[in-house]
């Protein structure tokens, strides 16, 4: 089958991933965790550094592919998706990671990330979310909170921001996972994404440690991931805090509201269990205020859909079969007349 | 020394003819009407008997930038202008000899360009009250002496095809429908064509409602009866248009359109790749794109994104991965896309970029035609990013100028602009169709193995032209990242020193520059190597430079034209032979825009000749132009 | 207060709300019924012509400005969210109705209604989706559905369309609507998207009778209006089919199901009661597949928050409060010196 | 006949000075370091006191483009120049006299530049093995005899710092970063500057944490005691540098990024306008939005869009509701910008449009300068789209050229780009503050009856110079319809008949050509007015023609300088004066673009000397262009 293009497993060491380039991120930066993560995820996968293309936008976390010892192409400010299509439909053995920040996916390039996962292009989207601007030096993003201090906002932003799982689940993605630069998970949140069958799309936390630093310590610091960070399993239930906690359906209003469980009887408490393929829950969950829910973390929601590649090709193919490239039936198309070598010119034929 | 240049079968001193003559050269004839009276077709059939009647044509079809206006509005015009002869016709022709006025409107908007004494054909039962006031006519034209100085044939074409197709029992509506063939089968009887293959096109069109066809070819036959008939009594004759003298060989009628398609499909196969076409729609771009949609069989894999910046960005895409990238649009969309050439520059990867010019500057004229975008071409981008950029002067010539805009991409590995028109985009002429196995393939071939064994690929390493290789992602051990940041000669790594970015922006210009030994020389297209004058045209303009020069000269008058298709870098002689002629114009339809690369390049004193009327050149206006700048 | 510019109403006639110019559209085409139901609310509203801003991009739909005898702007393809930004921002006592296409709000211009919705501009977004580019005749949009023939796609579209309501929720919008053309409810729909103190996004189905003729007459007919719309109203049953079914909501598995209604004893066939703030059903209401179910129209949701427009302003009013606009003192801030006039050039001081 | 034109208070034969010399006239000093060094503040709060002193000065900031490099590496190192005198001082100056190294990265990047015999000043405490190795150095170069031909000042600053401020007890990391104010305080000794207005500013910054302004005092004052002492021997005099003669009155230092922002605030209230500014972050266009977000009190509204495409649009939309509309950006940006531009010119609406140039093409080099968008300005649409442009020279140029941005958008409703480039922006020099007084304002008057009583209103009714009227939505009575489609004259209608697209795109052309007698004619920057050779610049090579062109004419050589700010139109007697001189240069930081500009519209053989490698023209480059032409 076209669109069944399991690649032969490759063995790579996570040196094979590192590129002769020296990495140009700030020291303390939380791309250097997401780079390790991905450059420890990928041999795992059996991933093969020929067939593999970085693809970007512009931005700090825009510089990832220069570091990958893979194909990588840095390209222009927001449009990396839509040069991604283009490799994926001439390539579609090529296998796509597409590195964006808040910034660059989310604010220029908003609707080629919309429309990149509403047409579910095989590929895994990183958007390295450090609700700012990095490489410009500190602006606020479309991702940050009402409020952010910032050079264009100096007395605190006022619109609300986006939610890059909110805004991805609208725009029609069938796979939406979040992580953090920092967590033990990131690979498993990663390899998820690359086991899905379609656009993947992964909002990765990430600490900006010169203009928004420490942005998410206070549900990614070891002492509070208990309490702060709600990992969601398919088919587990939602537990947190040691199990102590749990998330329940409120089937009255419909949210969700937490709830303890006692001497770990989640059933008792009526604690929902995690369906990958449940959009409704899936809603809620991304759209969970931050401040009075742990984050909800791992694969929110992940339900595969045919790949636009895939009907694409299955649809040149179809229109391929049986047709031949002839140029000369091509060129000589609808109605065409032959002028004879006769001395007077005429008469004509039609043909 | 002056040489003298083949004017190509020119029969010198022959004159637009007369229809009052009955054995004209040529003869332009102006089919008008609503939108909805199907004017276009009514034209494109006309166009297809007179090719086959062996005539040489030329065509303008011009419609309104609304897609259904209401009925009977003078904005709801619809016309089709053809100019066909029996000797060589290169343009649409100034005026109408013969206009066909489908209903006041279309006589209104219309009856201004009619050559003095011209045939007015008009469908009396389309002359109502409520139709006379939308076209704002507070008398009825045809009653009140108004046409006396052209010839007047009003008779109720509507009512006469009703009594024609009456057999078939189709509604009102439905059966008026039918009155364009009505009226082509008076035309074609007018001009002695034949009717079957129109007869066998309707068969075919209608072939799941065979009632239409009946019912049309009834209409069409009636058309031609009434000709035949005493009814039009001594007004008309019947003319003939000798066939006109034509190389042998297969022809078939095409568009501007059509051929650019065409042609990057021969390029795509003469460089051996698969084509990428990423576009989004707009008027005139968007035909292109339609007609690439059904070609997969050539390996065209088309692609409308969701802007133009996205279409552009993944013909990149599809370029960097080993694919022809092409994409298309008009100005608005082409300004759009102006960052992303940017990075196809830097990064050095083959892309062809069209622009089927329109009216600007904005939305500005949709649907009408335009050359003013010539600026945004040569010098539209940020930084020092220099383009080939080529421009096509006719139907057939898209063809060509779509198989050198491959060449020069995949060869020089640089986006390259391709730029047409509406006018050329839309228009129809004769096609001598080509044998493609008298094209030269120019095979890509990709880097499949490392260009520096024992160190790393070298993806910036550049051959004698200064051109880099071009390398597939997914070939093994060539991995390597590229990038719109400056960079390292040779291995492409990120680098902005002072003395890198001075080397890359001069090899990037060199290469480009260089472009300039690797196009044919620049010709003349006719006239004479020096002299007084020359016309130097560029685009659609050129069948109306051609024929404005061909009649000069059949005066005396010292007037050459040189048409210009390799817009940037210019032919290396091109200076040189500009400095042959005392005088120089440049008639461009914009404010002067080539003109400007001219002068810059050459220091000569090239004088505009400018018209932004939406509207090509007539053939007198250049003419004026020529006598004047003789006088 | 500043948020709080409810103008006077003004007396004014459906026929002050024409224009002089004649109008462009198809003989036939579902925009004249809009253009109608528009220039029929606007009396009813108390609208002021001089006060009211029609703003356009470019298709069919954008032709929309010059009809009326408003102030009106028809700007280029895809931005008109951004310009209304611009307008408003200026002078947020203007009423702003942002009129745009399929083509134009969802495909080009993604990105701009995105961030107007999230940020919440208070006006009136009317999206004509015909599911068609109507302009430039008839090539598929992104909301055409799956296998749509056009000029682009000769066999059949093979991406999933996006579905408006559900972008709208997903990038933020505080006011969901539907309606369509032809459909006597439609002032009413506009009536509240008005009221709404917000972006208020309404998709108005539109029947594009050149190019994608009669493509939502399975509801839009007369004869099956009974069954195939649902007309939301707050705090009512969502029933439909004159009153023998309803919506249920399947808590089990969180989706809506269809429900028959015995002697319209609603509450016995647990019917759920629309909440137009309840944000999780919305999500629902909007994603129902089309097939299988009626298809929700009216106010989907409705739950207002602060404006973008109000929030920045009231920011712009407490920086300015007692600072005075001091050209002389703006133009010697930071580290100064004086240069004296004395004959030696020196010395200087430092102020 | 030639005329002699005013070279300023040009003291005719001064040169650059030297360090051994005790009184030079001028002396460049590079501070450079790592990112983290803070070498930016270090040079700012040099060209503070610098300033304060009285000297003339400019500055040349050179960053790069990571946020935060690793420490030690090179591509890490940041620099920061300062040309410091007695005279007047128009360039960063070509070759530093001291270099102040504070790694190996930062010595081997900036070496090449050193005057020959030059001071380094150099930090031993970081010459250690893993720095030297970042650096890739083999060997220390403090060492190893390499640094011969220039005078070296190595010394461990890292640990007179740590031990001038160990009574503060602060941790090493935070100890370590106040060797920038040592190093300051040494260089304040050097030149023998206060060291007050330091300490005030300090004190300031550091209100809420008085232990870091102390020990920075402490690392400052023990600097400065550094140089007091033996311990420099006799290698450095402590050097005077007299107060260069400047008008009365107060001064202050300003970026080319701060005149701008102070421009637009002031051409708004020239005008009476609220303001609105559209932006989206893009280097080094940045520092115009964020300086203006704290402006609010001036009737300033910033608005960070979610792109550029949108950054304008809202500008568009606020000029249409009624404010000065304002957007800004670099190439790429601008790039995104010209559909919408198009718009603006079809509309007549007003606009400002600010390019801060960096390197190109693409993302390019985004820290370094360059003035390759001049293309872009001019001819970068689509259509016959005619916009101003205007070129500032210098950071109190700018502040001008903001004005007159103004005045030509709202006085002549249109778009106008103006530019200006990652030099200028970041560069300081000393400004007289200028007194609002002292300007004249141009008020905006909307229109608020009808200009057609008893018709409707003709919004696009033009007056003498072709100017239409601006009306505001929201106003009684005069509610009408704009957009990007052509329109008929006056009243706006919808209009694309032909004769109605020429009148318009020539009624536009018109109006725009018409502002070259508008503005100021076109003066002599030095020179006369006719002779052999002319530099003509635009932009920031400003500093450095005038300083090339004065040392050659001290050298009897015939050359002036013209400088044009007005780029299109051009003042309307410049073609006339260029044609007053034998040969004109045309010395730019791209491949040739004003040059194509000046050949077009005049025909005179202007060359193009050209510099694109990220830095400005140095003088010496083109005292060498001169001497070669003139020989
Ligand atoms: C067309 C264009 N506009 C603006 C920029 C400037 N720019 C570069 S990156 C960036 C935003 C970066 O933010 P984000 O995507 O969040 O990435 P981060 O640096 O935070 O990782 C901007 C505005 C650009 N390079 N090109
Ligand atoms: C930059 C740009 N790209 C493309 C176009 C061509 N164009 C005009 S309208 C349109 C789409 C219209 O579709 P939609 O928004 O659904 O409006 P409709 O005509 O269906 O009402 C397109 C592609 C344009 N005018 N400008
Ligand atoms: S600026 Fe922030 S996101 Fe960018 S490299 Fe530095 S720490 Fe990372
Ligand atoms: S093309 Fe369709 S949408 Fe456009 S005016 Fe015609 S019917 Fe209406
Ligand atoms: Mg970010
Ligand atoms: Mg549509």
């Amino acid at each position: 089958m076209m669109n069944d293009m399991t690649p032969v497993a490759v063995k790579t060491t996570l040196k094979d991933w590192e590129s002769d380039q020296e990495v140009r991120w700030c020291p303390g930066c939380g791309d250097y965790a997401i780079l390790k993560a991905v450059q420890r995820t990928l041999p795992e996968l059996g991933a093969d550094p020929a067939k593999t293309v970085f693809v970007s936008g512009i931005g700090c976390s825009s510089r990832f592919p220069y570091y990958m010892s893979s194909y990588g192409f840095h390209t222009i400010h927001g449009r990396a998706p839509a040069f991604a299509t283009g490799i994926k439909l001439a390539n579609p053995e090529l296998d796509i990671w597409l590195v964006t920040g808040d910034g660059d996916g989310m604010s220029i390039g908003g609707n080629h990330t919309m429309h990149f996962l509403r047409r579910n292009i095989n590929s895994q989207i990183l958007l390295f979310n450090n609700e700012i601007y990095g490489l410009t030096k500190g602006q606020y993003s479309p991702t940050s909170r009402e409020g952010t201090p910032s050079p264009t906002t100096p007395l605190g932003s006022v619109d609300r921001p986006m939610q890059p799982c909110a805004f991805a689940l609208g725009a029609g993605a069938r796979f939406v996972a979040r992580g953090f630069d920092t967590s033990k998970n990131l690979p498993e949140v990663l390899k998820a994404a690359h086991a899905h069958q379609g656009a993947a799309f992964v909002e990765i936390f990430q600490n900006c440690i010169v203009y928004n630093k420490d942005r998410f310590a206070d549900f990614t610091e070891k002492a509070v991931a208990d309490t702060r960070q709600l990992w969601l399993k398919d088919g587990e239930p939602m537990l947190f805090n040691k199990g102590t906690q749990g998330l329940r359906l409120n089937t009255d209003h419909l949210h969700l509201e937490i709830v303890d469980v006692v001497d770990g009887d989640w059933q008792a408490a009526d604690v929902l269990v995690h369906d990958v393929k449940n959009r409704s829950v899936a809603h809620m969950l991304v759209e969970l205020p931050m401040a009075d829910f742990p984050v909800a973390l791992g694969v929110v929601y992940d339900d595969p859909k045919p790949t636009y590649e895939g009907a694409v090709l299955a649809q040149d193919e179809v229109a391929r079969e049986g047709k031949q490239a002839n140029l000369a039936k091509l060129f000589a198309r609808g109605q065409t007349w032959t002028v004879d070598a006769a001395e007077d010119q005429g008469p004509l034929s039609n043909v | 020394m002056a040489t003298q240049v083949d004017a190509g079968q020119m029969d010198v001193g022959s004159e637009a003819g007369r229809v009052t003559d009955n054995t004209p050269e040529t003869v332009v004839v102006r089919f008008a009407g609503d939108s909805g009276d199907g004017m276009q077709l009514t034209g494109g059939q006309f166009t297809l008997s007179t090719a086959l009647a062996g005539n040489d044509l030329a065509t303008f079809p011009d419609f309104p930038s609304e897609i259904r206006a209401p009925q009977g509005t003078l904005f709801g015009v619809s016309a089709f202008q053809i100019n066909f002869g029996s000797t060589e016709v290169s343009t649409a022709g100034d005026q109408p000899d013969v206009l066909v006025a489908m209903n006041p409107a279309a006589l209104k908007v219309n009856l201004a360009d009619l050559k003095p004494s011209g045939l007015i054909i008009a469908d009396t039962g389309e002359f109502t009250k409520r139709n006379l006031e939308k076209a704002k006519y507070e008398v009825n034209p045809l009653e009140d002496g108004s046409l006396a100085k052209w010839t007047l044939l009003a008779f109720d074409i509507s009512a006469l095809t009703l009594q024609a197709v009456k057999p078939f029992g189709l509604g009102n509506k439905e059966a008026l429908r039918c009155k364009n063939m009505w009226t082509l089968g008076l035309a074609l009887w007018m001009f002695d064509r034949p009717r079957q293959p129109l007869i066998d096109w309707l068969n075919a069109k209608f072939a799941k409602k065979p009632i239409l066809a009946e019912a049309n070819i009834a209409a069409l036959n009636a058309g031609h009866a009434y000709g035949e008939t005493a009814e039009i009594g001594g007004q008309v004759k019947k003319l003939t248009i000798e066939p006109a003298p034509q190389a042998p060989g297969l022809y078939r009628t095409i568009t501007g359109a059509d051929a650019i398609s065409l042609g990057l499909v021969a390029g795509a196969q003469l460089a051996e790749l698969p084509m990428f076409f990423g576009g989004y729609p707009i008027t005139p771009a968007s035909a292109i794109l339609h007609n690439l949609a059904k070609m997969k069989e050539f390996g065209v894999t088309t692609f409308q994104a969701e802007d133009e910046i996205a279409a552009i960005a993944a013909a990149i895409g599809a370029s960097y991965a080993g694919s022809l990238g092409v994409t298309s649009s008009s100005g608005p969309g082409i300004a759009l896309k102006g960052e992303a050439m940017g990075l196809a520059v830097m990064a050095e990867l083959p892309l062809v970029i069209i622009n089927s010019q329109r009216g600007g500057p904005s939305t500005g004229l949709p649907t009408k035609t335009e050359q003013s975008d010539l600026y945004q071409a040569v010098y539209g981008r940020n930084g020092d990013t220099p383009m080939p950029v080529i421009a096509a002067r006719s139907p057939a010539d898209a063809f060509e100028c779509a198989i050198e805009a491959v060449r020069l991409a995949v060869q020089f590995m640089t986006p390259v602009m391709l730029l047409t028109d509406g006018y050329i985009g839309n228009a129809a002429e004769p096609w001598s169709v080509p044998d493609p196995e008298g094209f030269e393939p120019f095979p890509v071939s990709f880097m499949s193995e490392t260009n520096n064994p024992g160190g790393k690929v070298l993806p910036y390493k550049r051959d004698e032209k200064g051109v880099r290789p071009w390398i597939k992602p997914g070939t093994p051990d060539l991995m390597h990242r590229i990038g719109g940041i400056e960079k390292a000669p040779d291995t492409g790594d990120l680098d902005y020193s002072p003395p890198v970015h001075q080397l890359q922006t001069d090899a990037r210009k060199a290469k480009v520059d260089g472009i300039a030994h690797h196009v044919p020389a620049q010709e003349v297209s006719q006239g004479t190597t020096t002299g007084k004058l020359a016309l130097v045209g560029w685009g659609s303009t050129y069948g109306a430079i051609h024929q404005a020069v061909r009649r000069a000269r059949a005066k005396g008058l010292d007037v050459s034209h040189i048409h210009v298709r390799h817009i940037w870098p210019m032919p290396a002689n091109l200076g040189d032979l500009l400095k042959g002629y005392d005088k120089v114009i440049v008639p461009e339809m914009n404010t002067g825009q080539f003109k400007t690369v001219l002068r810059d390049q050459y220091l000569v004193d090239a004088k505009p000749l400018n018209k932004v009327s939406g509207q090509p050149f007539t053939i007198a206006e250049l003419e004026a132009a020529i006598e004047a700048a003789l006088a």
